[in-house]
């Protein structure tokens, strides 16, 4: 018998949605020891799915039709406290931002420990000790000293261990994973799918696994449901989904998904560097009230040169240095030490008012294309705003922005709407219009697309190369994803605590990482195994999804 | 604790309550003469010269705040111009009553307040909610001198319930503190109801309910103490609007605390008395917002305690 | 243990009971509240003299000789307190005999000595006096000594027939040397001694002062255990108290909330006329330089500003028949048929729109805004007073603009026009003090920095004269001369006669004074059977 | 965005209460026939004319037989003026310094935060109190001391939230593209903050009529010949029981309009926080 079974679900959204129902007609099933994978990518309906099944549906969501049946009982009758007996003991859940989902308040091992409290079980000495065993076996270091620490004590991947101690405690039947991964480092990622994996084989609990990522989805599932705009696309074993995608949008999503394979590097020139960076250095001190102040040392002697027209990868984990050295580039935050270049100026020192005009060499775009662009300015505007700034008539810089917009591929007549009006890869599409406004050398891509739905990515990553083609910048690509830096750069620089620990042409890094870290790098990208199988090429790239172009 | 940490406070506290004595003194003392309106009206100009000099009005501004300060800096803070006596003990002898009537208010603020907000928080959007935020606005809608009256005249002269002013019983408390707590009241709930919705929308706040939390528990026991700690903010800042609210309801209600005496101090022009006053309230103030800021990082661990990972 | 403990206390309650209600029973006199809007820092009698004050020092002390409003409410006769006889011996030598046996709260004896020292030139009239406010008080006063154990000897400067009158008002408060000098002046305002009818047992300025029945009243047995005077800004909270038990007595009662009170059966409603007369005066002198021209220098324009003023309806409007405005200037009914003449008309004191666009015409004003310095809660009704004239200036075509300020400081700076005053009628039993002390030379009105007149000549040597004129007939002649001289400059325009509201219980019979001061002595306070 | 139109019920009352408020202060005249100032002495403390009073005094008379209904035109005009005059002060010095603060960070930071924290350890009644009797009582220093009122809320917010804009992605690219920081202050951040600047001024507004309610109580608010409604509240409140008309009109206005505000600002915020608005659904 299935551990879950839902059939037939429909999640009704409130009037004035974009649709009817946040998810529609959706029947899975999850066997006991089998971990079923929901893809989709944003707004298919897969969170609310996970959230029907535990009665966690914000209050103007409401379950329109279908069943639920766990361990063949059918939960959507039940009253609500009867439901909630369930959560925890025999369906637990596990979320995407593990230390958000802990409560600051309180340690975390009386966390852990209020589950079995809920339910009854146990006494304290002997809740205590099950607490402890948990995070033996989810493989914290320190049961002991974790069990008193505060989430905030802790790192995301500690925390996200916590947080599956806290599922497992009284060996629920059913594993809820929302995204368990996404908000972790590549690193830590493989460990947590490694953990899920064994405990999986260990408890034979069945798992519904929600992700948007199809390396995670090779990686660990059984089997596979694909999810479009609250639908189901596509059912079956990973083999066949992966291996032989029927549904045309699966095809799509499964076609742009990067791929860890260098592309080749263009021709190498030896021109003097557009820029150049020498020995930064940049030390964050946070005062804290309580204790003394914190330093962190973002950059550690960093040295780096782009190549007019080049594009160099800067690959890194979280709090590696990889954003404040791009942003350190353009003066966005000032170093301690070291020296930038920007063609044959010394910037480093340079008076803000004097260093103004050179700004238009050197742009930069964000990640978040939500909050990259002015609410309260229309997308031309934004666009022209750089030229205006550096002396353009004011004709002028409106005619070359509308001339961009259609450039970056967005309808020029849609220049007239505010940033609200666009999706999230039409805006980092006028985020590329804008720095690329003032004719910059240089463009700084800080995670431009980690943001972004993968077909998206794809679309905005071929763009940057097209327009890179045209218009020859160079460009400084930070990325923490191998795959994607794979598909961009020419060479690959990797940062790891504030320092360069290696520096190549990108296919001679992958070919052969030489440091430690490039190599657990490496071997952490998830799915690896299913693109060596696979072994689908480069240039697999573009044209997924119609949707994002014309606005 | 840190004591640089605690050093910087103390030092910030000393500066901000120097900068009030200073901005005070200059004010007072360069709007004119407290001699003509604090004799009689027909006094003789040798009476006025002889208060004068018995003062030390009569010295140079710089020469007086030079003494000022010294002598606050001593603990004296000089002889009501008025009341011949130490403002010291005009001013302790004040501040029981008006601490009685404050925590009062207080306390009734916090119990009406705070309910209410979690209250409206958890039942938002429904009329309960509406009606809950519509008397809290009310609250500090009403002016609490009409508000009083209207008590007096109901409680007291109607009804013949509660003494219609001064002190001594516990039924003296129940109308000042009511009128001056009521404002309070209101804000407290509007602010713990914005706290608590703010946590509610917490990720943490369904991680609780994932392990199956009964709702009152998510509420009391997850909820509450994260929405508690800004709440404890706001404290600091309701002791400013108590201490303005005593002014005027104090003289509502003869209650002879310290609001009544600046009321009488300023219309009679008493520097002395002003000064020390508005010394004493600025500190009170200062040092409960010092006390709130610490009291803020005793109660979130993410303050009080330091990150171990680096 | 603990029972029996509680048992015998239980016994012993018993036992005492009867003896408990003996002692209750000897002393029914009634705890008197009296709620008044405020209290003055200091009880030293001089220091303090106020209204807020002067309410309470008839309770605390007792002056040598004072006014007898008993079946009398215009106060004309001196009634001996603790001087028995006060006799002129020579034209500027006074004899006051004292009582014998009078004894202060802090149980010494009443001696000369005590009596001189109240009148001293150390405590009052010196260089450094420690009541320097007594000063004005004691005018012309040369030598006071104790001549005896009983009697007390005062020289003036000049014959000067009010020294019994002088003897009456507050400097004669008579305070013990001793505990006086050894306490000094500040420290006896906050515990006070005297020989009045009730001793202070507790006085905290901002809220209330107790008094208890002083049983060794030379003057016999007061007539309440005790009387405290309690602090209630809010006239609602004097009401609400008065009404539902928790007060005896209320002071100010707004003239319209008469009504309301009547609405109570046990409340006795009192207004109560006081020798005072709210009034303001015109800035008589040229501006100073680089200021706009005083066009109040012309004497028409105060005089069509005089007459321009409906003052009798105002008066009627505001107070109904509880006062009245003078017919004429100084014509005050409190100083008897001598100086009172309710026929005499003023020369501009009347309603006349008419003649008052006439001076107007004359007096070349051109509409210039004339400032009206007030200070607020000067007097009850005085700005709704200003607000009415304000408007009947407008009618005519003067623009008056009232500014009400906070305190004396603020109204006494220039630039002003008319500025608000008082003229207190008290002292002596003529005109003497509102004529010629208030407006003659010495006065603020002509030596203060808020100064708005030059006396003339003529007013100078009638007053001269007048101060120390024996004669009767003569000095009233000086009197009517001085007057018209006064109303031929116009220096002020005075409103009504000032009038108080007390309410209490009806259960109590009470005389009111015809200043601020309350007595509660057996003669002035009794409980109704 | 699509919830913006969906006005509550009660905020909807409380706009059209604003709505008569201000059209009271701009077209006021037409509701009565007498001047604000003109007195009858005859008519003295007569009940509102639907309660038996005289004709053409809709709301009675006051203690020296003024129109109720004229003077309260006259004093929602004065205190609305103040209030806003007072509120718009505090505002745009607040707001402004707060920016200033912002950008200047460092020890002129402190220092500005520090006066902020002068400012906001006494409370502004007992400022107001003191300067008024000190200075004496001029309504141009009335709307002074109401602009200082609050100012200290408007720079710590504007701090805060400039200090968070400007890290914001938006604030840094137009920073990269040369703009300089007037521009980037008053072009972009100034929109983007304007929100939580209009909601403060909401909660600053009635708390300024309130303060200016507080000192007419203690006899410093406005003074005759103007009038104010804190002005007439104070003035009738000895009239409760005999002419309850005098304090109660005046009252209801008080109530009405700090309440209206005050829930059109509680509303406002609920609208411009983005939090708030979408229920955080995945």
């Amino acid at each position: 018998m299935p551990v879950l079974a839902v059939e037939g679900l429909s999640v009704r959204l409130p009037g004035g949605a974009d649709r009817p129902f946040a998810v529609e007609d959706l029947s899975l099933e999850v066997r006991p020891g089998e971990i079923v994978c929901v893809v989709g990518e944003s707004g298919s309906g897969k969170s609310v799915t996970a959230q029907a099944v535990m009665d966690l549906l914000p209050p103007d969501l409401a379950v329109a039709s279908g069943s639920v049946r766990y361990s063949g009982r059918e939960l959507l009758p039940l009253p609500r406290a009867e439901r909630l007996r369930l959560n925890g003991r025999d369906i637990a859940m596990v979320f995407q931002e593990p230390i958000a989902a802990l409560n600051p308040f309180y340690r975390v091992g009386r966390q852990v420990e209020e589950v079995f409290r809920v339910h009854g079980a146990g006494d304290g000495a002997e809740r205590r000790r099950r607490v402890l065993a948990l995070f033996e076996e989810v493989r914290l270091p320190d049961p002991a000293r974790v069990f008193g620490a505060y989430p905030h004590q802790l790192s995301g991947g500690q925390c996200q261990r916590v947080m599956i101690a806290m599922a497992l405690a009284l060996e629920p039947k059913l594993l809820i994973a929302d995204e368990p991964t996404t908000a972790l480092d590549v690193t830590t990622q493989a460990q947590i799918l490694s953990l899920i994996r064994d405990l999986r084989a260990r408890h034979g609990a069945g798992v519904l696994f929600i992700t948007h990522d199809f390396g995670v989805v090779a990686e660990i599932a059984d089997r596979i449901v694909v999810m479009q705009t609250g639908r189901t696309v596509e059912t079956g074993t990973v083999a066949s989904v992966l291996g032989d995608p029927r549904h045309p949008y699966t095809r799509a999503l499964v076609a742009a998904v990067p791929r860890p394979v260098p592309r080749a590097q263009r021709a190498a020139t030896d021109a003097r560097p557009v820029l150049a960076a020498e020995g930064l250095r940049k030390v964050f001190a946070r005062r804290s009230l309580f204790g003394a102040g914190r330093r962190t040392t973002a950059l550690d002697g960093v040295s780096m040169t782009l190549a007019p027209g080049e594009t160099l990868g800067l690959v890194g984990e979280s709090g590696s240095g990889k954003s404040t050295l791009a942003q350190s580039l353009l003066r966005l935050v000032d170093v301690e030490a070291g020296a930038i270049r920007l063609g044959g100026d010394e910037v480093t020192r340079m008076g803000e008012r004097r260093f103004r005009p050179l700004r238009r060499r050197i742009q930069i775009i964000f990640q978040d294309p939500w909050a990259s662009l002015d609410p309260r300015q229309t997308a031309v505007d934004a666009i022209a705003e750089g030229p205006i700034i550096h002396g353009v008539p004011w004709a002028d810089a409106i005619e070359r922005a509308r001339r961009l917009i259609a450039q970056v591929g967005l309808d020029p007549q849609a220049g007239d709407r505010f940033p609200h009006q666009f999706s999230g890869g039409q805006r980092q599409r006028l985020c590329i219009a804008r720095a690329l406004a003032v004719e910059p050398e240089i463009l700084v891509a800080d995670e431009p697309v980690s943001s972004l739905d993968v077909s998206v990515q794809a679309q905005i990553l071929a763009l940057l190369d097209v327009l890179q083609r045209q218009l020859g910048f160079a460009m400084l690509f930070v990325t923490h994803d191998l795959r994607v830096a794979a598909r961009i750069c020419d060479r690959v620089a990797v940062m790891h605590r504030g320092k360069v620990v290696e520096e190549g042409e990108t296919a001679a890094v992958f070919a052969g990482p030489r440091h430690d870290y490039t190599r657990t790098l490496l071997a952490a990208v998830p799915g690896r195994a299913w693109f060596d199988v696979a072994g689908v090429g480069a240039g697999a790239g573009a044209g997924a999804g119609g949707a994002e172009g014309r606005a | 604790m840190n004591l640089r940490f605690l050093g910087m406070k103390a030092f910030r506290t000393a500066l901000t309550l120097w900068l009030v004595v200073t901005f005070v003194f200059v004010v007072l003392r360069t709007s004119g003469d407290p001699l003509v309106s604090l004799l009689p009206a027909d006094s003789e100009p040798e009476v006025i010269a002889y208060y004068r000099t018995l003062w030390g009005l009569d010295r140079p501004l710089p020469v007086q705040y030079l003494r000022y300060m010294a002598a606050v800096f001593q603990g004296d803070f000089g002889i009501s111009l008025r009341d011949t006596r130490p403002v010291i003990d005009l001013v302790t002898e004040r501040v029981p009553a008006t601490a009685l009537l404050g925590l009062t208010a207080l306390a009734l603020a916090l119990m009406v307040g705070v309910p209410l907000g979690i209250l409206a928080a958890v039942r938002r959007n429904t009329l309960l909610d509406r009606l809950t935020m519509a008397f809290a606005v009310l609250g500090f809608a009403i002016p609490n001198f009409f508000l009083g009256i209207l008590m007096i005249l109901t409680f007291s002269l109607t009804l013949r319930w509660l003494p219609s002013s001064g002190t001594g019983t516990p039924w003296h408390l129940i109308m000042p503190a009511c009128t001056l707590g009521l404002a309070t009241a209101g804000a407290l709930a509007r602010f713990t109801r914005s706290s608590m919705l703010e946590v509610l929308r917490r990720p943490y706040m369904r991680t609780a309910q994932a392990k199956g939390v009964a709702p009152g528990g998510r509420i009391l026991r997850h909820a509450l103490p994260n929405a508690a700690i800004p709440v404890v903010t706001v404290l600091g800042f309701s002791l400013g609007g108590l201490i303005g609210g005593a002014i005027v309801t104090e003289t509502v209600f003869a209650w002879p605390g310290v609001g009544r005496l600046l009321v009488s101090a300023v219309a009679a022009r008493d520097l002395a008395v002003v000064q020390g006053l508005v010394l004493l309230i600025a500190a009170t103030m200062v040092i409960a917002n010092l006390v709130v800021d610490l009291l803020y990082g005793l109660l979130d661990p993410r303050i009080r305690v330091a990150s171990v990972d680096a | 243990m603990r029972s029996f403990l509680g048992m015998a206390l239980a016994v012993l309650t018993l036992a005492l009971a009867p003896f408990g209600s003996a002692l209750a029973q000897a002393d029914t006199r009634p705890d008197l509240v009296i709620a008044v809007d405020n209290l003055w820092p200091t009880m030293e009698p001089v220091n303090g003299i106020s209204t807020t004050g002067g309410r309470v020092h008839p309770s605390i002390y007792d002056t040598l000789l004072r006014r007898r409003f008993v079946g009398d409410p215009a106060g004309v006769e001196k009634e001996p307190m603790l001087a028995t006889k006060v006799e002129q011996t020579a034209p500027t030598v006074w004899r006051v005999s004292l009582r014998e046996g009078v004894t202060f709260h802090d149980g010494t004896t009443m001696t000369a000595e005590d009596v001189a020292f109240t009148l001293s030139s150390e405590r009052l009239w010196g260089d450094r006096p420690m009541a320097p406010r007594g000063k004005t008080f004691a005018r012309g006063f040369k030598r006071v000594e104790a001549t005896g154990p009983l009697t007390v000897e005062i020289e003036t400067t000049a014959p000067d027939p009010t020294v019994p009158d002088k003897l009456a008002l507050m400097i004669a408060y008579v305070v013990p040397k001793a505990a006086y000098l050894r306490m000094g002046a500040d420290q006896f305002g906050l515990r006070p001694i005297g020989t009045g009818p009730y001793r202070v047992v507790s006085f905290n300025s901002g809220d209330a002062i107790r008094l208890e029945a002083f049983d060794a009243y030379w003057g016999g047995r007061p007539p309440a255990k005790s009387l405290t005077f309690r602090i209630v800004p809010e006239f609602s909270a004097r009401l609400a108290g008065l009404v539902s038990g928790e007060f005896d007595f209320i002071v100010l009662v707004p003239f319209d909330q008469r009504d309301v009170m009547r609405r109570y059966a046990d409340v006795t409603l009192l207004d109560r006329q006081l020798e005072n007369y709210p009034m303001f005066s015109f800035d008589t002198l040229p501006a100073p330089d680089g200021q706009p021209a005083n066009p109040l220098v012309n004497a028409d324009l105060r005089k069509a500003m005089v007459m321009a003023i409906d003052m009798d309806a105002i008066t009627d409007a505001l107070w109904g028949n509880a006062t009245f405005t003078p017919s004429a200037p100084f014509n005050f009914p409190e100083y008897g048929p001598g100086y009172f003449d309710a026929a005499r008309k003023g020369r501009y004191t009347r309603h006349d729109p008419a003649q008052a666009r006439q001076l107007l015409q004359r007096s070349g004003y051109r509409g210039q805004e004339l400032r009206w310095h007030i200070v607020r809660g000067f007097f009850p009704n005085y700005e709704s007073a200003a607000e009415i004239m304000v408007e009947q200036w407008k009618q005519v075509g003067i623009n008056v603009q009232m500014v009400v300020v906070e305190n004396f400081d603020l109204a006494y700076r220039r630039p002003f026009h008319l500025l608000n005053m008082s003229m207190s009628s008290e002292f002596s039993g003529d005109p003497m003090r509102p004529l010629w002390i208030d407006w003659g030379p010495g006065s603020n009105r002509v030596a203060a920095s808020h100064k708005t007149w030059v006396p003339t000549p003529k007013f100078l040597e009638l007053g001269q004269a007048f101060e120390f004129e024996n004669d009767p007939a003569k000095r009233k002649a000086l009197y009517l001369q001085l007057v018209e001289e006064w109303e031929t400059v116009t220096p002020a325009m005075y409103l009504w006669r000032t009038v108080v509201s007390y309410a209490h219980k009806k259960r109590y019979e009470w005389t009111s004074t015809s200043s601020e001061a309350m007595r509660f002595d057996a003669a002035h306070f009794k409980v109704a059977r | 965005m699509r919830r913006l139109f969906a006005v509550p019920p009660l905020v909807m009352l409380a706009m059209l209460v604003l709505a008569a408020v201000v059209g009271v202060c701009l077209f006021g005249d037409a509701l009565s026939p007498h001047s604000p100032t003109a007195q009858n002495l005859r008519l003295r403390l007569r009940p509102p004319s639907w309660l038996g009073g005289p004709e053409g005094y809709l709301l009675g008379t006051d203690r020296i037989g003024r129109d109720i209904v004229a003077r309260l035109v006259m004093a929602t005009r004065i205190s609305v003026a103040v209030a806003l005059a007072g509120t718009l002060i505090g505002a745009v010095i607040g707001t402004a310094i707060g920016f200033v603060a912002a950008h200047l960070r460092g020890w002129a930071e402190e220092a500005i935060m520090m006066l902020v924290d002068v400012q906001a350890s006494l409370p502004f009644i007992l400022i107001a109190l003191t300067l008024l009797a000190f200075f004496g009582n001029s309504i141009t220093l009335f709307v002074v001391l109401m602009g200082l009122n609050g100012w200290e809320n408007y720079a710590r917010l504007a701090r805060g939230v400039v200090l968070s804009a400007a890290s914001q992605p938006y604030a840094k690219a137009v920073k990269a593209l040369g703009a300089s920081p007037l521009r980037l202050y008053l072009r972009h951040l100034l929109p983007n903050v304007a929100g939580v600047l209009i909601v403060q001024f909401t909660l600053n507004f009635p708390q300024t009529i309130l303060l200016e309610t507080g000192l007419s109580f203690l006899g410093l608010g406005i003074q005759p010949p103007l009038t104010s409604l804190g002005q007439l509240l104070g003035e009738g409140r000895d009239f409760l029981l005999n002419a309850w008309w005098i304090a109660v009109f005046p009252g209801i206005v008080i109530v009405l309009t700090t309440l209206s505000i005050s829930l059109i600002g509680d509303w406002l915020r609920d609208v411009m926080d983005p939090t708030l608005r979408d229920g955080g659904r995945s």
